[in-house]
């Protein structure tokens, strides 16, 4: 990816992966963080977030990338 | 080789008794520093025995000028004999001043000797509440004036529960304490004061054994600032008594616990009232307390707590000693045992006078106190501090006790008798006791912060003709919102000189110039 | 003792002695201004603040605990103090012809005046059998006249420069 | 007694002064006044007594708010059977007591003591200004004083000075009667203890602090004292200005969330005063300096009361009629829904506002707009209460009524400042401290609590900025391995499968306090000290505010309370429970209002089907199912160009979001920006329309406070805009195509109530009857619920939660070594945007950062000298103070100036879980800097 991401998608990547490393759940992590994604974002900010999984999957924690394979 | 004694009471010290015994010592005498025998127009009184304890004779009135002439002369002017045998000092019944005068205060030895520690042995072989009721059989009654049952007192205040000091939480130490009331701010009383520099053992024996009573584990006693020797002497007494294992943890090698301190007071003649000095002693603003509730259930810091005046304490360890049925068989109706006279003001023989309940004010001010000092016709006497009533000269012939006193219109008070000649002005006397309550007035309830100053105004109107006749009446009307509406005993007590100066001696509120209605 | 023996006024010395107090008496606030008054004489103003703060408690509690008892001062006391009983019991043997006499003299001798400040009455020294009775600087007197008086402030002063 | 006659207690109308408080006994004495029989608690005064049976004694000290004190001495009473005239406030009901009121030794007594008042008082009753309104004046009638014959020569306090260097209030000495009650009230209720009596005797007069003037004193200006002034000595100098007033409304506060009831008193249309309410649930006729005085911003001339409209943000501002505004916004959201469609525009409601305005705004949004993107300025301060409590207990609200303090043995105040931030709240709390509950404050910050006159903090566990969970889970930890944990409760009440996962989390070594004191920067001793305090007090009470919540893991550490209070079994009855303590005055309210995006009413999910169905039979439009967008992602997409036009109802966010540089962009980049609200505020530099909002002495409606006690607002007088805000809303619904036809508020209510189970119950009617009520609100509680979760959870079983602590990125670096926290002062209000149009600016006129000696050293700054304050998000500037209240390497400061541009530095770190900003937590370095900002 060269296009410097914007500051909308920034904050996606940092919501996530936040989410992923404070959800209160030391064993399903993954279910848990999808349900706090469909609990609280807009399906528009679901769809970014798979958007940049696919673009730089480096951004995010393995935890954000098994929750979105977990809401397809 | 001989013992001198001089006393080492401020009264002795106030006419020059520390220049007596250094006179003596720079002699190389032995001198031991006694308390006063009490017999005041003599100090300073110098004695002598042949051996510690040995008989004792005195000179009155002794100087270090004149030390000389009692040392190779006996039968100087100022020698007065075997002092024991002096009729002043024969004719009282001293249970609280038992030893007052004859022991060296800080000896502990000493105390011992002359029976101290016999009543605290008694009362810890005994329960807690055993004592109570001794101290309730004896019928010992408060010595600070309002003449409570102090047997009544200390069961009250055994029957709770200790408490943590208010605002503390529920963990935290629990206590109840004894207080001793020595704010003697009366005129006329000194009872408290030569106790404490002459017996100061015996007042903490007497805190002790009512701690053992109720179940206390402190004690404090508020002592005027006024009192600098009392205060010295009862510091140094303390600390000894902790050395002697008469103060601190198992006293007596017994289960008690108990230590006392000092709180000296800062100017405040309300603070002798017993809810003011429990702020004074929580380090506030001496305010009176409205009661309920009363100090034995929520007293010092919120806890139980028995406050007695200082001869109320220091009557129980002569109690304990010698049994309350002694004690009670002693005095009349219902004010039973000894009561510590002082003899005051225009008096030719002043000082203490311990003897039982019922003795009559004319005894006490003739017999014992030899009329007045100026030699002039005596006019009034003031009995029971400032806040007491005046008699007359021809009502002397009233019994001292509490009930005798409440029914002549006056009251005893903390046994203070103070003697006026005849160039006395019984209208600026009613004046002064309305300007002692300005002066003293904790300023809490209306009738004593605004009635006082209007007290003065009113009797200076009197006493300038000003409409004499509304102004009297304005006046009584006054002590009459004084007396019913005070919230204490200052404001309540007040118009009792006042009153009884201007019902006896109408004279004397005539105005000088004109006296017109 | 007189008066040039107390020191002069330290905060950081208050401080000192009242920690003391604090950390082991309950309601210490009197107590405090008792002991900073008798080091140094008096309470001065910087002591309010001082003590509130020590004690946990406003400095309006303070000033009320300090402005109630009439032995606290805000200023430093005469070299020698001298105090007449204004009670009863001194009253019946002269004490207002003595304390009229007194300030006269006073009102003559501006030094005296100075030296032993006004009088401020003090109700009973507990010498009521030996009046009138006075307090020249912590010395009790009986039987007090003008005389003893002036005699008690001369000693008083010739301790103050031997010491 | 033949003249008996029983009396119901029942009757006694409570606004009346009955002279001493309540005893609380449940045994009953029986006692005649005047030959009335009445039957009262154990305790209770004669006084009151007599009061209750309508017999009332005269007095002048006595005042039913503070203890009887026993001075005035016009209450004497004739007891049968015993001597003397004690006085009725202080003697106490017994068993079978005879008390006569009127007996004429009585009236001679009381007509005495009358006179010796007024012998030392003014006599001006005419010009005085509370002739008609004092006490005394009362007093003298009732007693028949007609003479003074002590005369005026006499010597009396009438040359006493006025001190008016309050700015509210002057204290005039001349008129005092030194009956105490304002220091009484300083001392009991208040708690400040800046007044004192000085002197004794007949010169005893009241002092605040070493007699000096009341501004240069301890006083905080509650104006406790003045309200217990019987006199006109402490007056309110708007009294004096405009004259006593003539009539009165009750309403509530509108500052924070402690929503005290006030009795607006009027003349004609001008408010004269606002006095504390005695009924007042939340605050039983106490008050602060915001609500008791600082009212003035409501008729200040920077409001602006006609709607204003300008096509682009470089032109200015036209005023218009308020149709020509409506239709102005109204096209241009439509138009950006037409092209950008819905999901482009979105609202935010604000806590100031009432219940029924932020319903409507809400309502216009997701049936108007067609759109879930509503969210509430709650989202930067209490989202994350909200979440975690709801995920614990089961519902989004702390779980106690204020009064529960008073049965508390142990108090734990978290990342709160109560004293400062919810003063009437911190003064009930402070009583109970006094009388003798415990304390633990978990503040990096020494705040009053830690130590102010007659109050000290057991424990004060002083951590790091950013570290609360670790805090919290090292005291869980000691709880669980030292066995406190209440078994029988979490047995009885919790789940125990969350129980025992979270039991076997916390004992893990990570959690102890030993390991984390390096992080938290607490020794381990304390913590462990405070953990058995809590745990073994008996009621344990946890208070907290936005130090909790103002974090990244705000959510986490709420969750962390709920957890402790659970294990220790300190919930479900009085003196325990979880307590938020509200920024805002009806934070709680908008809440439950459905201002979140992804929640209705009442805290149910949007995607919940049947009460979607609900709210789309009854607004009669379809409702999207999915959550909407929060304030940050509104934000971030205007940067982008997706979202283009919003409705900002009462709320500041240019100044009072965080990183304001990022907030202003937004603005600057939508198309459409509709600002509701009193002053042309900093987001207004950014709006295309201006629709004037109406102060809370406007409104009509009910506030929620943080105790979930619905207040009713009421109007004191007309709308200064000639609409009221909910009708603003409702027009600009309507002109999108959206009626929403309500005919007053109470109708708005009455559709809350129809469509919220915990509202239920809920209506003006009996609002007006109760005085307020705590929701749930319904038929199982048809009064109220004032303590929650008593039986069961609201979810059923406690759920326990781990909460691992997770550090939050914003750490101190060797770039930015300070880390900054903010919070508020007692004079001055959030932003300051009401307070700061009010005298208030005499205590606080500007911002200051404290900073500790040592790190102020370090950088050559001294006391009052500028510096520079610079983080990764900006820059700004200040004066420094020198403060041992914080430790080295943490500074603080208030953000209630724009000047300060606090937030300026602020970044957008937020709550994982809710996106509330982390305000707390600030990486900084300070540099001398030469001079102020422009």
């Amino acid at each position: 990816m060269t296009t410097a991401p914007s500051a909308e998608h920034q904050r996606l990547v940092k919501m996530a992966n936040q989410i992923a490393s404070n959800i209160p759940t030391r064993t399903e992590v993954a279910a848990q963080v999808g349900h706090h994604l469909r609990q609280f974002w807009t399906p528009g900010m679901r769809a970014a977030l798979a958007q940049i999984a696919d673009d730089t999957p480096e951004q995010l924690s393995p935890e954000v990338h098994a929750a979105l394979e977990g809401m397809a | 080789m001989s013992v001198w004694f001089v006393p080492r009471d401020a009264a002795a010290r106030s006419m020059g008794a520390d220049a007596v015994a250094a006179a003596l010592e720079a002699r190389g005498e032995t001198v031991v520093r006694n308390g006063s025998r009490g017999m005041l127009w003599m100090e300073p009184l110098v004695e002598r025995a042949d051996e510690r304890h040995g008989p004792r004779v005195g000179w009155r009135n002794m100087t270090a000028d004149a030390i000389h002439l009692a040392l190779p002369n006996d039968q100087s002017e100022q020698y007065v004999g075997a002092v024991d045998e002096l009729d002043y000092l024969a004719r009282q019944n001293r249970w609280i001043y038992e030893r007052v005068g004859i022991t060296d205060p800080l000896d502990p030895d000493d105390y011992v000797a002359h029976g101290g520690l016999a009543g605290l042995k008694n009362a810890l072989a005994m329960s807690g509440d055993a004592v109570v009721q001794a101290v309730t059989d004896s019928g010992l009654r408060g010595r600070g004036g309002a003449g409570f049952p102090a047997g009544i007192k200390w069961r009250t205040v055994a029957d709770q529960t200790p408490q943590p000091h208010a605002g503390e939480s529920p963990s935290a130490d629990r206590h109840k304490y004894i207080c001793v009331n020595a704010d003697e701010g009366d005129s006329g009383t000194f009872a408290d004061r030569m106790l404490m520099e002459g017996d100061p053992f015996c007042l903490l024996e007497g805190m002790t054994i009512a701690a053992h009573a109720v179940g206390a584990d402190r004690g404090f006693v508020y002592l005027r600032s006024e009192y600098p020797d009392a205060v010295a002497t009862l510091q140094a007494a303390i600390w000894i008594a902790r050395e002697q294992g008469w103060l601190g943890d198992n006293i007596l090698d017994s289960d008690l616990c108990f230590d006392v301190e000092i709180r000296v007071g800062a100017g405040s003649y309300v603070c002798g009232e017993e809810t003011a000095m429990l702020e004074s002693l929580e380090g506030r603003r001496g305010m009176v307390r409205a009661k309920p509730p009363l100090p034995a259930i929520k007293g010092l810091f919120g806890t139980p707590t028995v406050i007695n005046n200082v001869l109320t304490i220091a009557s129980v360890p002569s109690i304990l000693a010698r049994g309350a049925e002694a004690y009670a068989a002693l005095g009349q109706n219902r004010s039973l045992g000894t009561q510590v006279f002082q003899l005051a003001g225009n008096i030719a023989q002043g000082g203490i006078v311990e003897t039982a309940f019922g003795i009559t004010a004319r005894e006490l001010v003739e017999d014992f106190g030899g009329g007045t000092r100026s030699g002039r016709p005596l006019r009034a006497v003031q009995i029971g501090g400032p806040l007491g009533a005046y008699l007359s000269a021809d009502k002397l012939d009233v019994a001292m006790e509490y009930e005798a006193l409440i029914a002549a219109g006056g009251m005893i008070g903390h046994g203070g008798v103070v003697l006026f000649d005849d160039t006395v002005n019984m209208a600026e006397q009613a004046r002064f006791a309305m300007d002692f309550c300005v002066e003293e007035s904790c300023g809490k309830c209306t009738p004593c912060r605004i009635g006082a100053v209007r007290g003065v105004e009113t009797i200076d109107k009197i006493r300038a003709g000003k409409d004499v006749t509304a102004n009297t009446e304005l006046l009584r009307d006054l002590c009459d919102v004084m007396t019913h509406g005070s919230l204490c005993a200052m404001g309540g007590l007040t118009p009792n000189p006042v009153l009884s100066a201007l019902n006896q001696f109408p004279e004397d509120f005539a105005s000088p110039v004109i006296a017109t209605g | 003792m007189s008066n040039a023996g107390y020191p002069q006024w330290h905060l950081d010395a208050a401080q000192t002695l009242i920690a003391p107090i604090v950390a082991s008496e309950p309601g210490p606030v009197l107590l405090c201004l008792q002991a900073v008054q008798s080091h140094f004489g008096y309470v001065p103003g910087e002591a309010v603040s001082l003590i509130a703060e020590a004690c946990n408690v406003s400095r309006a509690d303070v000033h009320g605990v300090f402005t109630f008892y009439a032995d606290l001062r805000d200023t430093p006391p005469p070299p020698i103090p001298v105090r007449l009983c204004a009670a009863e019991a001194c009253q019946a043997v002269g004490g207002r012809q003595l304390k009229a006499d007194w300030t006269a003299l006073c009102q003559s001798d501006t030094a005296l005046a100075a030296l032993t400040g006004t009088d401020e009455p003090i109700f009973c020294l507990g010498n009521c059998a030996l009046g009138p009775a006075a307090m020249v600087d912590g010395e009790l007197l009986g039987c007090a006249d003008i005389n003893r008086l002036q005699s008690a402030v001369a000693r008083a002063q010739a301790a103050g420069e031997g010491a | 007694m033949n003249m008996v006659q029983q009396f119901d207690p029942a009757q006694v109308d409570m606004s009346r002064d009955l002279g001493t408080p309540g005893a609380h006994s449940d045994v009953m004495v029986n006692v005649f006044i005047d030959g009335m029989a009445v039957s009262v608690p154990e305790g209770t005064s004669v006084m009151r007594a007599a009061a209750m049976v309508g017999a009332d004694i005269p007095k002048l000290c006595a005042t039913d708010n503070l203890n009887a004190f026993g001075s005035c001495r016009l209450c004497l009473v004739e007891i049968e059977g015993r001597p003397g005239t004690p006085a009725s406030c202080t003697t106490p009901c017994q068993e079978g007591m005879a008390v006569h009121t009127q007996t004429p030794r009585l009236d001679k007594l009381r007509k005495g003591v009358m006179e010796l008042y007024i012998s030392d008082h003014p006599l001006d009753c005419l010009t005085c200004p509370a002739n008609g309104d004092c006490e005394l004046q009362d007093m003298a009638g009732a007693v028949g004083l007609r003479t003074v014959r002590y005369g005026s020569e006499g010597e009396n306090h009438l040359h006493k000075g006025k001190d008016e260097s309050n700015p509210y209030f002057t204290f005039d000495a001349s008129k005092c009667i030194v009956c105490s009650r304002c220091v009484r009230a300083c001392s009991e209720v208040q708690g400040t203890f800046a007044l004192t009596i000085a002197g004794r005797g007949f010169g005893s007069e009241v002092s605040p602090s070493e007699q000096q003037p009341f501004l240069d004193s301890e006083c905080v200006s509650c104006g406790a004292c003045v309200q217990a002034c019987p006199t006109a000595t402490l007056q309110e100098k708007s009294v004096i200005e405009l004259g006593v007033p003539s009539r009165k409304v009750k309403t509530t506060c509108a500052y924070c969330g402690v929503g005290c009831s006030f009795v607006a008193e009027l003349r004609g249309d001008e408010v004269v005063r606002m006095v504390p309410d005695k009924q007042g649930g939340a605050n039983a006729g106490h008050s602060c300096v915001k609500g008791r005085f600082a009212w003035g911003y409501a008729q200040h001339q920077d409001r602006v009361t006609t709607p204003m409209v300008r096509d682009s943000i470089e032109d200015e501002w036209r005023p218009v009629a308020w149709d020509e505004a409506i239709a102005f916004a109204a096209e241009r959201l439509n138009q950006i829904k037409a092209t950008h469609g819905v999901d482009a525009i979105g609202g935010i409601t604000s806590s100031r506002c009432t219940n029924e305005e932020v319903y409507v705004v809400q309502k216009m949004v997701r049936a108007a707009f067609g759109t879930n993107n509503v969210d509430t300025c709650a989202r930067v301060c209490h989202s994350p209460t909200g979440y975690g409590l709801k995920q614990t207990f089961g519902t989004s609200a702390g779980t106690q009524d204020f009064a529960s303090v008073e049965h508390a043995d142990a108090i734990m105040v978290i990342g709160a400042n109560p004293t400062d931030a919810h003063p009437v709240f911190g003064s009930r709390m402070k009583r109970r401290l006094r009388a003798g509950a415990d304390l633990i404050v978990v503040d990096p910050r020494a705040i009053d609590l830690v130590r102010s006159p007659h109050i000290e903090a057991e424990h004060h566990l002083q951590l790091l900025p950013g570290t609360n969970v670790a805090v919290l889970n090292a005291i869980s930890h000691v709880i669980a391995t030292e066995g406190l944990i209440d078994e029988a409760f979490v047995a009885e009440r919790c789940d125990m499968a969350s129980f025992r996962a979270w039991e076997s989390f916390i004992r893990l070594p990570e959690n102890s306090p030993e390991t984390l004191a390096e992080v938290t920067g607490v020794p381990a001793e304390a913590v462990r000290a405070a953990a058995r305090a809590y745990a073994t007090a008996g009621n344990a009470a946890i208070y907290y505010g936005l130090g909790v919540t103002e974090h990244s893991q705000g959510s986490t550490m709420v969750m962390a309370m709920a957890n402790l209070a659970m294990a220790t079994g300190n919930i479900g009855r009085l003196g325990v429970g979880v307590n938020p303590l509200r920024g805002q005055n009806n934070v709680q309210g908008s809440c439950d209002m459905g201002s979140f995006p992804h929640e209705f009413v009442g805290y149910r999910h949007v995607s919940d089907d049947t009460v979607r169905e609900q709210f789309s039979t009854v607004w009669g439009v379809s409702l999207r199912e999915e959550p909407g967008k929060r304030i940050p992602n509104m934000l971030d997409a205007a940067i982008s160009g997706t979202f283009r036009g919003i409705y900002i109802q009462g709320e500041d966010i240019a100044q009072s979001d965080p990183n304001t540089q990022h907030v202003t962009a937004a603005l600057k980049a939508m198309d459409c920006v509709i600002v509701q609200d009193l002053f042309l505020n900093e987001t207004a530099q950014f709006a295309h329309v201006f629709l004037p909002g109406t102060s809370f002495l406007e409104k009509d409606g009910t506030f929620t406070n943080a105790e979930r006690r619905i207040n009713r607002v009421r109007p004191v007088m007309s709308s200064r805009t000639g609409l009221s805000e909910w009708e603003a809303t409702c027009a600009l619904s309507e002109a999108m195509g959206y009626p929403m036809p309500y005919q007053s508020a109470s109708e708005i209510m009455d559709e809350i109530a129809a469509l919220t189970p915990t509202f239920a119950g809920v209506s003006f009617e009996l609002l007006d009857t109760l005085g307020s009520v705590q929701w749930p609100c319904n038929e199982q509680a048809p009064t109220g619920t004032p303590i929650m979760h008593k039986e069961r959870f609201v979810r059923g079983e406690g759920q326990f939660i781990t909460t691992p602590y997770v550090p939050t990125d914003e750490r101190s670096t060797r770039k930015f070594p300070l880390l900054l926290t903010t919070g508020r002062i007692l004079s001055q209000y959030n932003v300051g945007a009401q307070t700061r149009r009010t005298d208030n600016v005499v205590w606080h006129a500007e911002d200051v950062l404290d900073i500790h000696e040592a790190d102020a050293e370090a950088r050559g700054v001294k006391d009052g000298d500028w510096v520079e304050i610079a983080s990764r998000a900006g820059a700004t500037r200040m004066r420094v103070r020198i403060s041992d209240d914080i430790p080295a390497g943490v500074v603080y400061t208030t953000f209630h100036h724009p000047v300060s541009g606090t937030n300026v530095i602020t970044t957008d770190n937020s709550d994982w879980a809710t996106n509330c900003p982390e305000y707390k937590v600030t990486a900084v370095e300070i540099r001398p800097a030469a001079e102020q900002p422009a």
